[in-house]
């Protein structure tokens, strides 16, 4: 699920085997730039004062990666970046475990800040995964805001 | 004709199934085969708020217009949570 | 010149050896929050049209650690942010090299956007670095905007 | 009094030197400490323009009002350049 044509460096995809946010960020480095900017999700131990276990992603795969590009696409007719990678880690994570890597590849740094912020919030909204928290006493599929999409 | 439904998450657990092949009549508008399948599986329509509830045909959110074929992968789940 | 008092995670380094950002990003990490924002300057291959063979970093280095803690202490008071990580590479890097890293965590992910995206502006203004930049027909110290600090 | 003098990049190489000691009157404020070593290092005038040059008194920025002290570490550079 890598798109590499010629001169672009853009890829999106989906694994459950760990992040290497450093690996994930360097793959997005054009000549031309400068600064990368990387938001890197991971697992927190506390939501609302409850205490997880371990999470659990699961995706709609094949229209996870569609929305995924069309979130790249999308970046890039809105914001002067160069290149953009999304890595998503599926299965079970333990706490501080990373599940999504975004980095951003632009000239000017401010560019990828903003794109990176937006990639994520969109990520977060149409992008058909789901995570469960497990907690010592039960476990719930966390719902995202329903009225965001759709 | 025949569709394949997915569930995902929460309404694979309501459901108690990943996939599942259905019969509904020809030429359904989306809004109107969700109805259906919802009708269907009354845990869908007991856990979930029909509000709540997304729905995608052929692995693209849909409007509701769409005009479902024979043969198409339709889905249903709540709003997405990944990141 | 790690500063890790209890809770906090805060630290601020200056090294000749390779950055790994992921290591990085991963020292910052508090157990309440969930997102993490760094920001991986590097060398660039071309400057207004020029190649750039390599990069040569010198510090003042007392100065720019106490430049760089003053950095993390106004930015703590500034945004809603956990902890931050500032590690500044010196010496010869190749393209591609990283240079620096500022990573960031936070409750919620604005503030670490905002915050790293201050962090970085303020080190180009305020920490006494200086980058050589060598060509292949001479060299030169980069020089920032005089009129930014004293 | 003594200072040492310290000079970093483009500083260094006009000056010749990373770090000089040298004598200034007693209570000079760092304004005036300035010029006066930029007296001393006609090629540091030569090479940047004084509006262009910062200078640290004890590696803090100098506002220029501050009065030096003997054994003060005084340091001249250009605008920095990090990240």
């Amino acid at each position: 699920m890598t798109k590499d044509e010629g001169q672009t460096k853009d890829f999106y995809e989906i694994t459950t085997e760990p992040l290497n946010i450093g690996e994930i960020a360097r793959r997005v480095v054009p000549e031309n730039c400068g600064a990368i900017v990387t938001l890197d999700g991971f697992v927190r131990k506390f939501t609302k004062g409850r205490e997880t276990q371990y999470l659990v992603y699961e995706a709609y795969q094949p229209m996870a990666l569609k929305e995924m590009e069309k979130l790249i696409e999308n970046a890039k007719a809105r914001f002067d970046i160069e290149n953009i990678g999304i890595v998503h880690r599926l299965g079970k994570m333990e706490i501080g475990e990373t599940s999504v890597v975004i980095s951003v590849a632009s000239p000017h740094r401010r560019a990828a800040f903003e794109a990176c912020e937006w990639l994520i919030k969109e990520l977060k909204r149409t992008v058909p995964i789901w995570k469960k928290e497990v907690y010592a006493d039960g476990e719930i599929w966390i719902e995202g805001d329903s009225q965001a999409k759709g | 004709m025949k569709v394949n439904v997915l569930f995902f998450g929460a309404t694979a657990d309501s459901v108690g199934e990943r996939q599942i092949e259905i019969s509904l009549e020809e030429n359904l508008k989306a809004e109107t085969a969700l109805s259906q399948i919802l009708e269907k599986f009354p845990a869908l329509q007991k856990n979930h708020d029909k509000k709540s509830l997304h729905f995608a045909v052929n692995q693209e959110y849909a409007s509701g217009d769409e005009i479902i074929k024979n043969g198409d992968e339709l889905a249903i789940f709540t709003a997405v949570s990944g990141g």
